[in-house]
């Protein structure tokens, strides 16, 4: 066959290891205990950060499908986005030429935040402890020293994770936006968020089949049954086209910008609906901060905020009709 | 069919207006704890001096007994003059716990009890939900067992606002044993500071404590407390549903056509741009919600269930309205400004006081008439 | 009570008439028998073109409240669009000082069909023998007589009522658009929209209490109910909102506009939707022309094309907030 | 995971993309009855004449054979060109029938009739529905009695597309007496010519007449025309579950990409109009319905039950995509043109072939695990 979405050995391994790493280091109950702030090393010993680097850049020589099937067991791990920046910031650094940076950020002793422009300066996610952040925006991705920079924190959605919001050095010419990124982040970002809605139907699920009301378990009645569906829908449209949009950048497929784009549209919107109806079905504990179904909705809307734009209409649609009007 | 006010009406309302253009304080109140008790009961303070307390109570128990006109006329200028939400720590005396006094308690409960409700010196929380019935109060547990003139209460419950400061707790609990469903509690007024009554707030997703468990081993309260007749408290609970079309739940429907045009204002829509068609989309909606609080209002309802579809409009417009807000602000909504915070809380709208899909099968069952469902 | 949304005796017995009337000339089978065609004499008997006229008008004195209650009993028995083009070419008569074409139209005498213009001329429905058509547009209502007009018949939607499509005459000044008419004609396509909408909901639920599937009468699940109580919210708010429009209109309220705009933007949406789930709670028997869910939509639709424009974004809001920012 | 076309693969698009330039009639084909009839068997007659019929079919018995890779491609070649839909007349022939007969029938069965549909000469219908049994195939009620070598069928189908043209019928069946649920039921081949035999067209509410109601009044069918064992027929009824992934449902699914780029062109929206974002949407989802296409053949289903994600998520962007075209239309979405037709055609989607409601039934259920309902 030429044609074939089946996960390879290879594809297989590398996800059961990362599953088994995330689980470790990443269980979504550390949000509950107080390890939210998780180090990204145990990312970076996996090798996540370079996963589809060549082998001469220090990476594991896999290819960016392997890297967003990695990032879709990071969401559903709902890793801060660190785990987004560093990647992009490793390959920002080799770009540019400064490999002992691209080293750095890749093993982990240099810790990387992303963050995003706003009419009132960058807002940078988690920023404690970076040293660089890596900055989306309508022109492109870049990424900024943060040494000397000043941070105003700012109280974040639902005191969640922290924020801050920080002045930063307008970027040069395009080779600073590295516009050749911004499809990379698209895709894993995308990732990211159908980790988040696959991890909120999971948690949907589970609960509907044990919650009892009206001595009935809740996920018997069809209202339930139908959100549940919903959320499946969401996330089986949104993984196919992950895999499609992925595999069409790694081969440089004249698509890849149509695919990518249409990726982006849906994932936020899947994301945040997934995640809502996962509230939703947990009812009165759900809408509490002490069951995990608000992190999704938190962490899916942080990661909405790290999309970059992209104008679907524009581009050529591959399947555009050949024959009679 | 007519709206038509006259000179009392006009003068109410201006009168309504001015004095809320001067008295309503500046500040965001504090969203939970101590502060948001004294902002509360400080604002009600003032409410009431001058004669804007226990606006739909009867005159003869302390209230205004206004009419429902003069309600729609004070509740559109308190949310114009953007007032601080009904939805406080006096919510609950103000429009469940005083109305059910009013109706069903004795003299002795009445006169000390809804004085210190009006002037803003006591408060209220509910004790109706219980960890295994959210939406389920026929399946209660939490048991009063009677001991000469005292119950002995020892349960738990849940998702009860601002129980961590209030002063009295209206409970409903089991007292005859081995009772089911709807028959066998009562509606007792609980003193949260009686010995055995341990309160645990539960922080909500919007990082604010107002909800709590609460906890009562062997509580001793006195029979004296029970209001109507002991095992009567399903009927008690039932008193206020007629009172339900004329609390300040008012301001809450209102409010949305306050909201969203904030948001109209917050996003400056290009006419025709995907944005401006969906906030035109929403003020309609909130346009269609202000019409249907009127209709309650002013109109009898045509089934005891008509405030599913209140409820179930309300809920699902506010979500809608803050779900734009947050899309228009963009990545600025990642900080937790009034609006992301707001945004958080409107979770709750679908799922408190009875779920978004509980409030769809009694629309169906009991104003359609659809046939119930199978039980398994 | 200065307040009162109660229906006054009055009100009531109009009504009650005007639903005997309806059931005996225009129940819903009459498309399933033959007698789709049903004239529009027993409606200008009933007074139905003339019911909010003052006296010396040959009117029976109502308002367009009672009239705006009249058309939402008119839209529920699928009336055609004359119904709606009736009352509306007799006020234009009359304004234009024509009282002999008024008061023939009035009597149904003179037929007059309803139509919307668009960018190939003006779309006339149920054309055939009306003398003249009244036409909706972006710029206003205006009435054209049709004699010596060449009708091209087109099929219309799903083989529904006749359609034929004719170049009119352009308009003349402001004087022969009547802008004055255009609150009203929404308030009358906005009510019979309502009523469409209630017939449907009204189908839906009958045949959702009789219909069994896997054993059950279909009714009973929680998706069908969920459905039903969709419709039911629909058509709470645009009776709400129709009544307090129809009142605004009336008494020449300041925000009689926003009001009106506010009801036609929801009235064709919730129509359609309505119509919609009923067809889609009956199943494939509703997808067949043989039971009458198919006819609510199609008279949505029809209905829809008549709302005419209004930019509701543009009207004062009459909660505009007074107090601080 | 690749997607790479070997020269093969580029070299069949290419004659594919070629052979339908030329070949694909140029008008819309007739929606009824016998000229409905004559246009799809001419243009499977000229499909199966260069080569181009049953593509998915083993060549063993005539077909093409083709990879799934090639199939995908021949499709998407398929509906750029416009070439007619592949949900005629011939549909249950050559992705149902066909396939039920080669995976089950006798060596008689197949020479008979295998060639036949290929080619063009017999039309099939389904006939499994029942006026009570919409979408719950296992409360079958018609009946076949066992009769020395003949069943004598009597009872009613209903929702039997094109029965009014057909030749033959698969007709499923209750023959043992007394049996239940999806137990004693039969898969046989009817011939519609057989006496007996009433077919009456049901109108649709697009106005067209492809689906028909069956009436059979002591239908005597020789048992030879049971495929697999008598009483087996829910096992052969699902026999083309597994062949299901690929029939020409991939064209109605690719389809969609291509219809809503002819809404893109219709519309003309201005960037930033609702109008744009909605039908951007559109696209995205056309675009994600066509990988899922992609994923439904080119990896093992993780249950057997993933065709109701495909069938829920075709069927509401289907209806979804012809509704944003009559929105665009406008007024002149009334004329019955061919968007109106097929917008009309679009409300079958969520109930034909089990409702969206049951589709997500068993997505919760069989792919979810979701409790089964209680059942009363």
């Amino acid at each position: 066959m030429t044609f074939d979405l089946t996960l390879s050995e290879d594809q297989r391994q590398i996800l059961d290891a990362a599953h088994a790493m995330l689980e470790t280091n990443y269980p979504v109950e550390r949000f509950r205990d107080g390890r939210a702030a998780a180090p990204g090393t145990a990312l970076a010993e996996f090798g996540a950060f370079t996963l589809a680097l060549p082998e001469e850049d220090g990476g594991a020589g896999f290819t960016i499908v392997e890297e967003a099937l990695l990032h879709e067991a990071i969401g559903r791990h709902l890793a801060g986005p660190f785990s987004l920046a560093s990647p992009l910031a490793v390959r920002m650094a080799l770009m540019a030429g400064e490999t002992g940076l691209a080293a750095s950020i890749a093993a982990g002793r240099t810790a990387v935040c992303a963050g995003v422009d706003t009419a009132h300066g960058a807002l940078l996610l988690e920023p404690k402890g970076a040293a660089h952040a890596v900055i989306v925006s309508d022109e492109g991705i870049r990424m900024t020293a943060l040494d000397g920079i000043e941070l105003v924190t700012e109280t974040p959605m639902g005191h969640g994770q922290p924020l801050g919001r920080a002045r930063l050095p307008s970027p040069g010419g395009t080779d600073e936006r590295f516009p050749v990124l911004v499809p990379l982040a698209s895709l894993l970002v995308s990732a990211q968020l159908l980790g988040v809605a696959r991890g909120a139907l999971e948690l949907a699920v589970s609960y509907a089949g044990v919650r009892e009301q009206f001595g009935r378990r809740i996920g018997s009645f069809q209202a339930i049954k139908h959100h549940c569906a919903n959320m499946a829908t969401g996330i089986e449209m949104l993984s196919a086209q992950r895999d499609m949009a992925a595999i069409a950048l790694r081969d440089r497929r004249p698509d890849a910008a149509f695919q990518i784009a249409a990726l982006a549209r849906l994932a936020p919107r899947i994301a945040v609906l997934n995640a809502r109806l996962c509230i939703q079905i947990h009812g009165g504990i759900g809408f509490s901060a002490e069951a995990d179904a608000h992190l999704y909705l938190k962490h899916a809307h942080v990661l909405a905020a790290l999309v970059p734009a992209s104008d679907l209409l524009s581009l050529p649609a591959p399947l555009a009709p050949t024959g009679k009007e | 069919m007519r709206l038509e006010p006259d000179t009392g009406d006009v003068a109410f309302r201006l009168r309504a207006r001015e004095w809320l253009a001067e008295n309503v304080p500046r500040e965001r109140p504090p969203h939970e704890g101590r502060p948001s008790r004294d902002h509360a009961t400080a604002w009600l303070a003032r409410c009431h001096k001058a004669g804007w307390s226990g606006l739909a109570w009867p005159e003869a128990h302390g209230g205004q007994g206004l009419s429902p006109e003069r309600l729609l006329i004070w509740y559109e200028e308190y949310v114009r003059a953007r007032a601080p939400s009904a939805l406080d720590c006096t919510f609950v005396a103000l429009n469940h716990a005083g109305p059910t006094l009013i109706a069903c308690g004795t003299e002795a409960q009445k006169s000390f009890h809804l004085p210190r409700i009006l002037e803003g010196r006591s408060i209220w929380c509910q004790g109706f939900s219980e960890p295994g019935a959210g939406s389920d109060l026929a399946s209660l547990r939490t048991f009063g067992r009677i001991e000469g003139d005292h119950l002995v209460v020892n349960g738990q419950k849940i998702w009860s606002s601002y129980a961590d400061i209030a002063d009295y707790q209206e409970l409903l609990i089991r007292t005859e044993p081995g009772s089911r469903r709807h028959k066998g509690l009562s509606w007792v007024i609980c003193d949260m500071n009686l010995p055995g009554i341990t309160v645990r707030p539960i922080r909500n997703m919007a990082g604010v404590s107002h909800f709590a468990e609460v906890f009562y081993d062997n509580v001793r309260i006195p029979l004296s407390c029970v209001v109507g007749a002991v095992n009567d408290g399903w009927s008690v609970a039932m008193t206020t549903l007629a009172f339900e079309r004329r609390t300040a739940a008012i301001a809450l429907q209102l409010e949305l056509s306050v909201k969203i045009e904030d948001v109209i204002a917050l996003a400056g829509a290009v006419k025709g741009s995907a944005t401006a068609e969906r906030l035109a989309d929403l003020r309609a909606e909130a346009a269609a919600l202000r019409a249907m609080t009127y209709r309650t209002l002013l109109r009898p309802p045509a089934t005891p269930f008509d405030g599913s579809l209140m409820r179930l409009v309300f809920a699902e417009l506010a979500q809608r309205i803050h779900q734009a807000a947050i899309d228009i602000l963009g990545p600025d909504a990642l900080v937790n400004g009034p609006w992301t915070h707001d945004y958080l809380e409107s979770y709750s709208e679908t799922i408190a006081g009875g779920t978004a899909e509980i409030q769809r099968n009694i629309i169906a069952e009991r104003i359609l008439g659809l046939p119930r469902e199978a039980t398994g």
